[in-house]
């Protein structure tokens, strides 16, 4: 298990490798001097300098590549060119909101959509299905701070149930924490749940219509025991799968949610850089959510011998 | 032999790398064709029988050059294939041709009967369309279809129908030689006799070769002229069919003579018991791979790969104690109606 | 040859299937896939169910075990008697109590009526637990017992493998063991050989006609192999579209077919009555589809027996001599045409 | 603990209002910072950090005395020394800071607690400079800090005001958190303005930045937040039967609004293509755009020193308060205008900017101007204003602020009037004349000529088109229900305010 | 259903294409209206620059169809003949395939805000920045229904009539690749619609005055308490159209789907 993980995570180290150069171009490949671009608009000639020396650009673009890969690995992402603080600091400031948010929506969305999706799918094509497949169609027709603002009015605003916006940090107790988290995680969830139903839905419906869901039925079993036991856990794998790749979503859905929420968190800092062109923070937030995609993706990859025996390592 | 093979197979190989199963695990391979050699004179029908995944639709993938041999030859009248070129290779497919096992996967399920009939000749310009559409015509008829059919979607017709199809695209180039893999096997019992009439009836107009696949000992029997009998990857029989149903040398063509059953009052109840489990193709035993199945193995059998010899005349074995077993073999437990 | 086997109790029916008729109905049209089905599995009698692929085999294994789908299929008339107790209609909970208790099935694919991600220790032991209401310890050592029954090899260090640990011929096994583990009066055996190997099938096909000799219990065993059948069954039914079309004793049948689609089965098969590259007798034409309810025989489209009375309504079964009965109003025309094959001749 | 959270138009991205003149930076200095002077509520200044100063007889000499026990953040005591650097630094960066500078003789601190500044010739205006109330302001910062280049934002900024930052817990983008400091030490007199003493009612401070505006007032009436910076007008009607919260509207927090104009980069360095923007806006459309028809919330005026103010003016305003596109058409014609785009970075942030964006670029595309557009924030534009470089290198061409009413109304504070080229304030607009006329006006003291050179200014002005007066407005804050003492002021304060029990 | 969803997808390309016909200036500005609820003039009303808010409803019609078509296009055209080359070339296919696993590993929403931020603003931006990131998507899927179609007895059959290359591809690969292939594009398309209108919402979307439903709710936002109209209109437009692109996804992947064909295995 230990050689698996240790190897999959070397098998990460080339798609990294891409992302690092992708990411690396993005700044080096627009036309202009990278230093300019680097240092955002709204820089003085000093701090340009301060970047053109940094990064070394007066050497061959390889070198540059190297000292700024280097310098990534020692996770020194550079500076802000909007506060001046280091980018990782910035980041880590952040991450505990975003994945504060993203457990929380992952758990509500898990509570919600599988459920619904083998309901739907033990109820195939009846009552039951309709609806929720309706839901889960309306669910991915909305954007998602539509659905923000919908429940802000309603649940904050209106009723007072919940705060409007903002994130209480865990270290004023994670129910105030949750409490701040309940709307926006609802907000995303809705979304993602809308996809995991379907998938769960599709998923069962394969399940049961395998010809082992047959004998279990042959055998007497009951009609529980037969979706949960026997079904659902074969569908276990396409919906972790698809937990895994609609982390991705999820990652825009935070961006967002954060957004119209305002969460603290990476998504609104990764906003708020794109549009002050804070190059430096950009480029270290992409590297993290992708490192965060390849780590999550490697959990999926695990969570699969959970699920089934044909791929334990 | 008389004539001179028309396609002959000089010690052809076929491995499969399987990846490995768990990160770090050893590379695992699979022999799927194991040292093949085999003659096959002009006109001859070579019949070819054994279990699941013994490796004969690998052999005939090989032959059909739809896949490259591990290591070996394979030749068509004294032609390898191997050294052609891509326009060569092409050229030469006109004279091999294939029916394949599952009647409807073998058509492309986008394209109607006509079309598919039509491709051979589309692709080695047999004429203009016109000409094309009258010798697909020619074809449907041949192999017993209406033109009706001929504008039907596969999933329109019945499986007998697409194996009709399938035989029809396969004749349409008059090639010298056609491989049948398992050609009724997908097939309702009641137009498996359709379409085998139709295959031997084809064979003799066009003066075809064949190499007929089953895993049916009686269908084989019925067409075949010769008879191979391959166990994981290597051939471990072969004669003239009678000889080879009527005196089998090697103990797992008994043990498959006497595992079928056979609407025969004789076969009620009286089957010898047949013990051990099929061992995995991944990892054969040593030696000879049926010796963990055999009740005559001894040491030599798990230390020697027995080799495919002549046990009297045209008929050949690979087995340590042919002679012995063909000798003590009694008459009574075999079929012998069908020699 | 004896004509009933020693642990056939004649006397008394296990299974009575009556006037079965059913039909699936979707947006293509009606299908009538069981048309007026009857017949009874003694008690220890290995009853076999012929016929070609779609004639509604294993349509009738379904409605018996109370799993054809929930919608779209509807049982037009019949009954389905187990003992005493009527199946058709009876409650979903009195089904489940029946099912995996007082009759098992086994299927045709073991490869895919496994569940691949649980062991086969758990998924024998579950059966004994719901039926039987065992511990979990009880049941696991009934899982090993079963398997030991079934000739598992290491049976105790198997009964945490998965499916995909096993080669094809013990998954099967697992699968007797799984439908034989609650002792059931009837075992419903649907083409459990089909997807086997020819030797693996054998082991199989002995398997199953020994644990009937040792347990006592009746099969009925579906398939469409006619060797498979004569080396197997006592008695055998020959279904085609959707009608049981000829039943008797499995040598009476062979001995005297006396429905053209019998006769037609028999005269085709390769290598039992023509010689070799012998041009086969051809059953022209192919299988119906069920869309449309014929009143008269079903066969007679590609019967050379055929008359034009042939597509009158269909006559009860024909009595063609005690235990044997076919549907055919020709049947002494068939069997006059065919006494002289190799294959009737071989069974008169 | 008690906590206030204030919700500013911007972020705070440094804390610095030496290095920039952003007034959401302006209003957080005022949390950490103090002032030697500064001014009351009758706009007289009086001494803050200060213990007060004398004028010798000849008016060249300001003897000022540092109160007693005055210490920074960091709890090193405030000297003399550290009060002359940063007049310095302001000195560089604050328009009226370099004027007095280019008058002073010398500035020294002789001892801890003694500052000495000596002028070329006498000037009214010192104390009124170092007193002066908007940005920049002149905060007392340690000598180190104060050593910065004043383009240069010090990274961890050190004050001695009544709230100290909490560096730990800034998180630049979201929220900027600050504590009481305890060894404050209030003057005795009551607050009046800027002026009095600064008492902490608060443990902490906290200024969130919530940048969606309804959100924010969302979270006002919710008592997530206590006080914001601005209501847009359309948002009045939210506290509509709400008792958590109420908008105020200070006439005394009145703002104009201006589009800036860049005289260094083309087009806008030709005086007749600036002529001809003049020519292409007028005001009511922009006014609109903002406040609809709540006509009582701003005015059209086109007065350099505001209108009902003593220099307000209606002179030479012709060309502003009109839209004549033929003029414009001219003027561009005339002036060779070659279609060089005019680069506007819409700021999306703040939405009375997000507005005025909208209404400016179709009303400059018509007079033939050729408009690129980008979308940006406030913090950005803030920040990327003071480039002097051309636009391709990070420089800019229009922009639109606002100004108080304290800063405007003061032809020495009004930075619009001081043409004083590559010295000024951004935009640069460049006049020796007005340079000339505001130096009188400084030596003036009689109140007729007075008001007759702010006239002359303002002619002048308009003409050179170093900004285009878009009106003027009185926005209203948010304040919770539960608030009391807030400062009458054009500066939002914070010390003195407390929550009722 | 079907049909009716045909019918409104219908219904919306013909208000994008006739939309001048149907209705006035979405730009001109009335400031001194801004905010006013229905009038003859503007029949839902004017936003908070008192532009009219059917015209630019309408307008946004073909914004959003454009991109929301535009990208679908874009990914099926590119995903597909980048798919089936790494589908049929091994080593091709590897390296397209790491390539494709990097792309992947970079949020597709950031990629797109961070292109659409670097460009200029506009449409074209935005279907760039949209379809960029929904290519490496389309590509696995592709090639994963190509190494599937590959091992159908059919190609083998073809290759043995000597059919090859660009005839395989075209007549068996690509016929038989394009049932999921066509699926996925209907997702990208409504997807590409909320993705657009997310890119006006954080600010890097098509400039400010040009009509979207996505910028339309942005601007929204702040009135969305007094004037809930103005996002209500776009969104239910939005949500619509949305809406009707998946459901004729769902049937499109019903009907294609062989299983749907074939009967239950019960
Ligand atoms: N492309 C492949 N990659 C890996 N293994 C393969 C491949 N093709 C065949 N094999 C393996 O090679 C062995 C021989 O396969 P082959 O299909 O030739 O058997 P077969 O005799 O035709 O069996 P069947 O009767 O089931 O058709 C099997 O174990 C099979 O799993
Ligand atoms: N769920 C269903 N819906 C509609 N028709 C069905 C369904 N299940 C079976 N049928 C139809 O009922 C008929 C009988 O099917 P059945 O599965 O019993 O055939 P079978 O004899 O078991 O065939 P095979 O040998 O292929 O297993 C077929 O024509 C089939 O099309
Ligand atoms: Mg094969
Ligand atoms: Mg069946």
């Amino acid at each position: 298990m230990l050689r698996y993980i240790v190897g999959r995570l070397l098998a990460a180290v080339p798609i990294f490798a891409l992302v690092g150069i992708f990411i690396f171009s993005l700044v080096h490949l627009m036309p202009g001097d990278p230093a300019v671009l680097l240092a955002g608009d709204n820089a003085n000639p000093k701090q340009v300098e301060k970047i053109r020396e940094r990064l070394h650009l007066d050497q061959p673009v390889i070198v540059q590549f190297g000292i700024w890969a280097g310098n990534a690995l020692q996770l020194d992402l550079g500076d802000s060119v909007y506060s001046n603080q280091p980018v990782t600091k910035l980041i880590a400031q952040r991450i505990e909101p975003t994945m504060m948010l993203a457990v929380v929506t992952l758990v509500i969305t898990v509570l919600i959509a599988v459920p619904l999706g083998v309901i739907a799918a033990w109820r195939a094509n009846g009552l039951a299905d309709r609806l929720i497949m309706a839901f889960a169609v309306l669910g991915f027709s909305l954007p998602v701070f539509v659905i923000g603002y919908l429940l802000v009015y309603v649940f904050a605003v209106r009723l007072k149930w919940f705060p409007v916006q903002g994130y209480k940090p865990l270290e004023d107790g994670v129910l105030a924490t949750l409490h701040s988290l309940t709307l926006p995680s609802v907000a995303l969830a809705l979304v993602f749940a809308a996809l995991i139903a379907r998938v769960t839905r599709a998923s069962m419906l394969e399940a049961l219509n395998e010809n082992y869901t047959r004998t279990a039925r042959a055998k007497g079993l009951g009609t529980f025991r037969i979706l949960v036991v026997h079904a659902l856990k074969s569908a276990g794998v396409p919906v972790i799968t698809v937990i895994g790749i609609g982390f991705a979503t999820l990652v825009g859905g935070v961006v967002v949610t954060e957004s119209v929420f305002n969460i603290p968190g990476i998504g609104r800092l990764t906003v708020d850089a794109i549009t002050r062109r804070d190059y430096p923070v950009v480029q270290g937030v992409i590297l993290f959510f992708s490192a965060l995609l390849i780590l999550i993706n490697l959990l999926v990859d695990l969570s699969y011998a959970l699920f089934d025996p044909r791929v334990k390592g | 032999m008389s004539s001179k093979p028309y396609l002959s197979l000089d010690k052809i190989s076929k491995t499969y790398a399987l990846g490995r199963e768990k990160f770090g695990g050893p590379e695992r391979f699979l022999q799927a064709v194991d040292q093949i050699s085999l003659d096959v004179p002009r006109g001859e029908t070579l019949g070819l029988v054994g279990e699941s995944g013994c490796g004969k639709s690998s052999l005939a993938r090989l032959i059909m050059q739809l896949e490259r041999p591990s290591s070996g030859a394979i030749a068509f009248d004294g032609v390898d294939p191997a050294g052609l070129n891509a326009t060569e290779l092409k050229a030469a497919r006109q004279r091999f041709q294939m029916i394949f096992q599952d009647p409807y996967a073998s058509l492309n399920p986008r394209m109607r009967a006509r079309a598919i009939i039509a491709e051979a000749l589309v692709n080695f310009r047999k004429g203009n369309a016109e000409e094309i559409n009258r010798r697909v015509e020619e074809l449907a008829i041949q192999v017993g279809l209406s033109s009706f059919h001929l504008d039907r979607f596969p999933h329109e017709l019945s499986g007998g129908q697409c194996q009709r199809i399938g035989i029809a695209r396969a004749i349409a180039l008059s090639p010298d030689l056609i491989v049948a893999d398992e050609p009724v096997s997908a097939l309702d019992v009641s137009i498996q006799a359709q379409i085998l009439n139709l295959i031997v009836r084809l064979q003799e107009e066009m003066g075809l070769t064949l190499v007929f696949i089953s895993h049916d000992l009686s269908v084989v029997s019925h067409v075949a002229d010769r008879v191979a009998v391959m166990y994981l990857g290597r051939i471990v029989e072969l004669g003239k069919t009678a000889d080879l149903f009527g005196r089998p040398a090697h103990p797992y063509t008994r043990t498959l003579l006497t595992a079928v059953p056979r609407p025969m009052p004789s076969s009620r109840g009286k089957r010898s018991r047949i013990s051990g489990e099929l061992p995995s193709p991944l990892n054969p035993p040593s030696g000879c791979h049926f010796r963990t199945r055999c009740s005559f193995a001894d040491a030599r059998c798990a230390a020697e790969v027995p080799v495919l010899r002549v046990i009297g005349g045209a008929q050949q074995a690979a087995c340590h104690h042919a002679e012995d077993i063909q000798a003590t073999l009694n008459q009574d437990e075999i079929e012998t109606d069908n020699a | 040859m004896t004509a009933v086997s020693p642990h056939i109790d004649t006397g008394q029916n296990v299974l009575t299937v009556s006037n079965l008729s059913l039909e699936f109905s979707n947006s293509a049209g009606v299908v009538r896939a069981l048309d007026d089905v009857s017949f009874a599995v003694r008690k220890g009698e290995i009853l076999s169910l012929v016929g070609e692929s779609g004639c509604g085999k294993s349509v009738t294994a379904m409605s018996i075990m109370g799993l054809l789908p929930r919608h779209g299929a509807r049982i037009v008339s019949g009954s389905v008697r187990l003992g005493e107790q009527e199946l058709l209609g009876a409650s979903e909970r009195t089904m489940r109590r029946v099912r995996g208790d007082r009759i098992g099935m086994i299927f045709q694919d073991p490869m895919t009526s496994l569940n691949p991600v649980h062991t086969i220790g758990m998924q024998i032991a579950e059966v004994v637990r719901q039926h039987r209401g065992l511990s979990g310890a009880a049941a696991r050592a009934r899982a090993l017992e079963m398997l030991e029954l079934v000739r598992i090899p290491d049976a105790r260090n198997r009964l945490g493998a998965y499916p995909h640990e096993l080669s094809g011929g013990m998954r099967q096994r697992v699968m007797i063991a799984m439908a034989l583990a609650c002792d059931p009066e009837l075992l419903i055996a649907d083409e459990p050989t089909t997807a086997l190997d020819v030797t693996v099938q054998a082991q199989v096909l002995d398997l199953i006609a020994d644990l009937r000799q040792n347990l006592g219990m009746s099969v009925i065993f579906i398939t469409h192999d006619l060797g498979v059948v004569s080396s197997t069954a006592d008695r055998m039914m020959v279904m085609y579209a959707g009608r049981i079309v000829e039943e008797a004793p499995v040598e009476k049948l062979f001995a005297r077919p006396s429905h053209g689609y019998t006769a037609g089965l028999l005269q085709s098969l390769p290598g039992t009555q023509t010689r070799h590259r012998d041009v086969l007798a051809e059953i022209p034409g192919s299988v119906p589809r069920l869309d449309k309810v014929v009143e008269g025989c079903a066969y007679a489209p590609r019967c050379s027996f055929a008359t034009g009375a042939c597509l009158d309504p269909l006559p009860p079964p024909r009595r063609i001599e005690p235990e044997h009965s076919a549907r055919c109003i020709h049947s002494e025309t068939v069997f006059e045409t065919i006494r002289n094959t190799d294959i009737v001749r071989a069974w008169a | 603990a008690e906590t206030l959270r204030l919700r500013m138009n911007g972020d705070i991205n440094t804390l610095d209002p030496i290095a920039t003149t952003n007034f959401t930076i302006r209003n957080a200095a005022y949390l950490m910072y103090d002032t030697l002077f500064s001014m009351d509520a009758n706009y007289e200044v009086q001494p803050q950090m200060a213990e007060g100063y004398t004028l010798s007889d000849d008016g060249l000499t300001y003897t000022i005395t540092l109160r007693d026990g005055l210490k920074f953040h960091d709890g090193t005591p405030v000297t003399a020394a550290d009060a002359v650097a940063s007049l310095e630094r302001w000195g560089k960066a604050d328009g009226l800071g370099k004027t007095l500078f280019a008058k002073m003789a010398s500035i020294a601190a002789p001892d801890d607690k003694t500052i000495v500044l000596k002028m070329n010739e006498p000037w009214g205006q010192v104390i009124p400079a170092i007193g002066k109330i908007s940005s920049n302001i002149p905060v007392i910062m340690p000598a180190g800090m104060a050593a910065n280049d004043p383009t240069d934002p010090v990274v961890t900024p050190i004050g001695s005001g009544p709230y100290k930052l909490v560096p730990e817990e800034w998180v630049p983008g979201s929220i900027a958190v600050f504590e009481k400091f305890e060894d404050y030490k209030p003057r005795s007199e009551p607050a009046s303005m800027a002026a009095g003493g600064k008492v902490a009612h608060f443990d902490r401070v906290e200024l969130v930045y919530i940048p969606d505006t309804a959100t924010a007032v969302d979270a006002l009436i919710a008592g997530e937040i206590d006080w914001i910076e601005e209501v847009p007008s359309d948002m009045i009607a939210f506290f509509d039967g709400v008792d958590s919260a109420k908008p105020i509207a200070a006439r005394q927090s009145g703002n104009s609004m201006q589009l800036v104009v860049n005289h260094l980069n083309p087009p806008f360095d030709n005086p007749k293509i600036r002529k001809a923007l003049q020519w292409s806006v007028e005001q009511t459309p922009f006014l609109q755009a903002a406040y609809g028809n709540a006509t009582e919330r701003y005015l059209e005026c086109a007065a350099v020193f505001f209108c009902d103010t003593p220099y307000a003016s209606d002179a030479g305003t012709e060309a502003v308060l009109t839209r004549d596109l033929d003029k414009a058409k001219a003027l561009l014609e005339e002036g060779g205008y070659d279609g060089t785009p005019v680069l506007l970075m819409h700021v999306t942030d703040i939405p009375a900017h997000d507005a005025y964006y909208s209404v400016l670029k179709p009303m400059l595309e018509e007079a033939g101007f050729v408009v690129e557009e980008q979308i940006t924030d406030w913090a950005t534009v803030a920040t990327r204003r003071a480039s002097k470089e051309p636009v391709a290198d990070g420089g800019w061409n229009l922009f639109f602020t606002g100004w108080g009413f304290v800063d405007q109304s003061n032809p020495m504070t009004n930075v619009y009037v001081a043409g004083a080229c590559g010295d000024g304030w951004f935009g640069w607009a460049c006049s020796e004349e007005l340079q000339e006329l505001r130096k009188k006006f400084a030596d003036e003291m009689d109140p007729d000529v007075k008001k007759q050179l702010a006239e002359q200014m303002q002619v002048l002005t308009h003409d050179l088109v170093s900004y285009v007066p878009l009106g003027q407005s009185f926005p209203s804050q948010g304040i919770a229900a539960n608030l009391e003492g807030f400062i009458e002021s054009p500066v939002p304060f914070f010390w003195n305010v407390r929550r009722t029990q | 259903m079907t049909a009716s969803c045909v019918a409104v997808l219908l219904f919306f390309v013909l208000v994008a294409i006739f939309a001048p016909l149907i209705a006035g200036d979405p730009i001109a500005l009335n400031p001194a209206e801004r905010l006013t609820s229905s009038s003859e003039s503007a029949i839902w009303g004017r936003d908070h620059l008192g532009r009219d808010v059917f015209a630019r409803a309408v307008y946004g019609t073909r914004t959003s169809m454009l991109v929301g078509f535009s990208v679908a296009g874009l990914t099926t055209l590119f995903g597909v003949a980048i798919g089936i080359y790494a589908g049929m070339s091994r080593i091709g296919g590897a390296v397209i395939m790491r390539l494709n696993d990097a792309m992947m590993a970079i949020p597709a929403i950031l990629l797109a805000i961070a292109l659409a931020s670097l460009m200029n603003a506009g449409v074209v931006t935005v279907i760039i920045a949209i379809t960029l990131p929904e290519i490496p998507r389309m590509v696995r899927l592709v090639r994963s229904v190509v190494l599937g179609v590959r091992e159908q007895p059919y190609v083998a059959a073809a290759t043995s009539i000597g059919t090859s290359g660009l005839a395989m591809v075209w007549r068996h690969i690509l016929p038989n690749t394009l049932g999921p292939v066509l699926v996925q594009a209907t997702y990208a398309c409504a997807s590409a619609i909320i993705a657009s209108a997310v890119l006006s919402f954080l600010g890097v979307g098509t400039s400010p005055e040009v009509p979207s439903w996505g910028g339309m709710m942005a601007d929204a936002r702040s009135y969305f308490r007094i004037h809930p109209e103005l996002m209500a209109y776009p969104g239910a437009l939005l949500s619509m159209l949305v809406l009707v692109v998946n459901i004729l996804g769902d049937r499109l992947s019903d009907a294609l789907d062989p299983r749907k064909t074939r009967r239950g295995s019960l």
